[in-house]
């Protein structure tokens, strides 16, 4: 599904964000991407549904060459990446309902498909009570669910989860990982970059671990730290 | 594609967009109202001002004099002859009396020719209006050909210097209604491109997850039309009232000004204004929206 | 308080978010300069037309006629008096002779007046200009009380008509000038609302952390008057070289038309476009950011 | 220092976030704010520091009746405490230096010590490396620990902290802590809504859990979870 062969990235400003990385995930994959703060986890995920593009090296999700790829083709890239971006990026002037069906009305979905899969989503998410509510108007986690809701209201083939539960309590976070295993379990691809520990160890997943933009560690049935 | 759908879409999402933007959409549309509204009046002074010198030109004569004194009867015949000349507006019969008369009102207030002259040297005459100064030599040339006509007169000279002015003013007219169009165009398509600057984020947040540019595009395209299509009809609003109401208070004050009231004429005006706020705003969003996706 | 370090972190303050603003102050700059463009023009344009009207009117001459014949000294010597009454600009000795063959030129193509008349019936005159067509009266009533002069002529009834149509434009040019001067006013402070409005969240932000209304208000402000500035800067810049261009093209064409070309006026006029330009763009700041900072 | 009484609140949409509820918070304390998202943990800092008025009940925030005050002394009450927002709220046009900076310009500070002050808060954050980058070249992290450090660079007598390590590494997260529990020993109150299970239950201080906008709990030596 995902191959990343040397990777390099380095912003405008000189810092350099990831250095030679190297990464095959599979299409039935769920995969953690861990490492301290500005360690390149974000950005690594931007350079799969191609935020950024890398500085040398390819990349390749589900067949298509991301780096290679014409302007016009990104946006039908984008339709199969689902991503829960880490500062949310809610559009501001529409409601909760509106911004998650707003990634099923670039597809040209119907009306009706999109009415009943966003309500699913909301539902999912647990944020169907507040589908009227403008994002200013949600909490720090609830924004968050929303985000996540939109990630996977197309049923994307694969699914980018940036810290996904930063602003979840215990409980929730659960939930939401619990979602996200039978969003993968149901064939999509899943890519979640976090911070908290306890998941990470009690799902004994793949791990990766990144630090300073290089890939330190690559572990099946990983946890949170080396052990 | 499903095109009605998107077509639908669209403009239901262009009024979101005014709605949701609230405030700025309100200043937007009032930038715009205000820009057509000037650009209105002045579109209608220019009218006048040609108006004016047209009918300047107009209100010279050619005078015809006829050889020997002729019979009312004489005189109704030549005045409805000359009446059909093309170009010709008006004709009046001018009695050697009444030419007389008025000649020696005009002259002799100082120097009191009507003792020394004693008797009425002046012929009859018909006096001829046309319609637009510029063909007073074609109908001048066309009423000597009567034989009735003894000898025809009109100032050539003054003739020359309006049909200069006239000339200059709507080459100068020209000039200047492309300025300002240029000039509106500039105020409208910025301000419009203020208002898309603003949802920056949006619109990249928007290609982040997965709408093509069109489908961005579209929306912004219709509500810089709804913008200036809303800006036009305001500037439209202010711009009718305010015209009669100048155009009353002259006419009062200054009768002899010749305003341009014609209905028909000041419609195809107001469309102007209102399809230059729809085309601008179009432009507008066009314009704006395409630098921001061309980004990256 | 420490007014001076806070003035100028205003200003830095100010500067920065011009800069940082990037494309939304460039076009709202674009803005400014052609709305003050426009207005400067039309300042032009005002100035020019009154110009021309008062003109006109100068160009109706008094004519004051002597009872009897004048030596060349005599009439010298009458030309230097007349010449210092209040509001003449300048006296001009016609012979009789000169009067005689005009009179002739004038009138008697046609009618063979010179053989009617015989011999020349006219007397001496002097035709009198004067500043302005509204002191006419007075100065016609001054020419009367000197002895040599016997009978003073001027067209009451077309002085009237002129000084109906240059109050009518001076009315309706100061009607037009404050229309186009609030016209420009709401373009201006509008727009430079469009900016600050994008910055909603700033000033939100800037509240959360403390700042007080005036400090948070003063870089906005002084960032008004730097648009504003550059805004009316530029303008002049375009429209200084456009009015040169257009006058010199005028001025060969049309010799006759009294253009405007007095360097201090014009400049006055320049200056009043850039402090405009300045004093909308502070006020833009003013009331744009005071409306963000009243919100709860 | 912090005097909550009978406090409700419910917001313009009809959502109730705050129902009577009653804290009294001693100068010296360290509290932790739990609870579920959506509890009522960002809005009840906002009633402090006066973003958000009650409906009803009193507020009183060093001696300062909060609900009371005047438009033109809401300034003067917000230098004195410092907030870690939980969305950053860092200034997008400005560096992180002039973020930083910022906080302390609108208290009429002298220059030299601006510069010397902003330049330790951002030492303590680890983000002097950054001070010249703009927020939207910083990692979620970075722009945490951004925020943080505006938060407490002008010795604030309160410091609110919402959810200040959700987007950082657990190392990161403790570094903070420690910071916050330093600068708490320095004589600030402060006051952190966190979902951090694992801090709040090492740190055993008091632990106030809201739900549903009301509070269930209020306990000394406290942890994450009612035991
Ligand atoms: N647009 C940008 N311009 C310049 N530098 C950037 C940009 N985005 C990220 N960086 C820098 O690149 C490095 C990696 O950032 P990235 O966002 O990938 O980190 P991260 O692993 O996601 O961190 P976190 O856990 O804090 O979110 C950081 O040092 C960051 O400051
Ligand atoms: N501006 C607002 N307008 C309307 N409702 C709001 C507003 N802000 C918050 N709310 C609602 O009030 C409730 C409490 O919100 P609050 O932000 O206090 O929760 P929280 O405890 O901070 O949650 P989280 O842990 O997710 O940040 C939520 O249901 C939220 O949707
Ligand atoms: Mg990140
Ligand atoms: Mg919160």
């Amino acid at each position: 599904m995902i191959e990343i062969k040397n990777v390099s990235k380095s912003y405008p400003n000189g810092v350099e964000a990831l250095f030679d990385v190297n990464i095959h995930i599979g299409k039935e994959e769920f995969v953690f991407i861990v490492g301290p703060s500005g360690a390149g986890k974000t950005t690594l995920m931007k350079m799969l549904y191609r935020e950024e593009l890398p500085n040398s090296g390819t990349v390749i999700v589900d067949r298509i060459n991301v780096t290679e790829l014409l302007p016009e083709q990104v946006p039908y890239l984008r339709r199969a990446i689902g991503v829960v971006f880490q500062d949310y990026k809610l559009l501001p002037r529409r409601t909760v309902y509106e911004n998650v069906a707003f990634a099923l009305q670039v597809t040209g979905a119907a009306r009706s498909q999109i009415r009943r899969h966003t309500m699913q989503a909301l539902e999912l998410v647990n944020m169907l009570k507040r589908a009227s509510s403008f994002p200013e108007e949600l909490s720090g986690g609830e924004k968050q669910r929303v985000c996540i809701a939109r990630a996977i209201v197309n049923n994307p083939t694969l699914l980018l989860a940036d810290e996904p539960t930063g602003n979840l309590d215990p409980t929730t976070s659960w939930e939401i990982m619990e979602l996200l295993d039978k969003i993968n379990r149901r064939n999509t691809t899943v890519l979640v970059s976090t911070h908290n520990k306890s998941i990470v160890d009690s799902m004994k997943r793949r791990v990766v671990q990144l630090e300073g933009g290089r890939i330190m560690r690559d572990q099946q049935l990983g946890s949170y730290n080396q052990v | 594609m499903k095109l009605f759908g998107d077509i639908e879409f669209f403009v239901v999402e262009a009024f979101r967009g005014v709605r949701r933007s609230g405030v700025m959409s309100l200043v937007a549309i009032g930038i715009v109202t205000v820009s057509l509204f000037i650009f209105g009046l002045f579109l209608l002074f220019m009218v006048n001002l040609g108006n004016m010198v047209a009918e300047m030109g107009t209100r010279l004569d050619i005078v015809a004099y006829v050889e020997k004194a002729v019979t009312p009867d004489e005189a109704a015949a030549i005045t409805e002859k000359l009446s059909h000349i093309t170009g010709v507006e008006k004709v009046r019969y001018v009695s050697r009396e009444e030419a007389w008369r008025s000649f020696r009102d005009d002259f002799t207030q100082k120097l009191d020719l009507a003792t020394i002259v004693g008797e009425n040297p002046l012929p009859d005459s018909f006096a001829i209006k046309v319609r637009t100064p510029d063909i007073l030599p074609k109908v001048a040339e066309a009423v000597a050909q009567y034989p009735e006509v003894d000898e025809v007169r009109y100032s050539g000279k003054l003739i020359k210097q309006i049909q200069t002015l006239i000339d200059a003013l709507r080459l100068g007219g020209m000039v200047l209604v492309v300025l300002l169009f240029f000039a509106t165009l500039l105020i409208v398509v910025n301000t419009i491109r203020l208002t898309v600057l603003a949802r920056e984020t949006d619109i990249y947040i928007m290609k982040l997850v997965g709408a093509t540019r069109s489908f961005i595009r579209w929306p912004f395209v219709i509500e810089g039309v709804l913008i200036g299509v809303l800006g036009g009809l305001f500037g439209i609003l202010i711009l009718k009232p305010s015209y009669d109401a100048v155009t009353n208070r002259l006419q009062v004050g200054l009768p002899f000004l010749p305003l341009m009231t014609d209905k028909f004429t000041l419609n195809v005006i107001y469309l102007v204004v209102g399809i230059s706020g729809m085309l601008l705003g179009m432009l507008g969003g066009y314009i704006s929206v395409s630098r921001l996706l061309k980004e990256k």
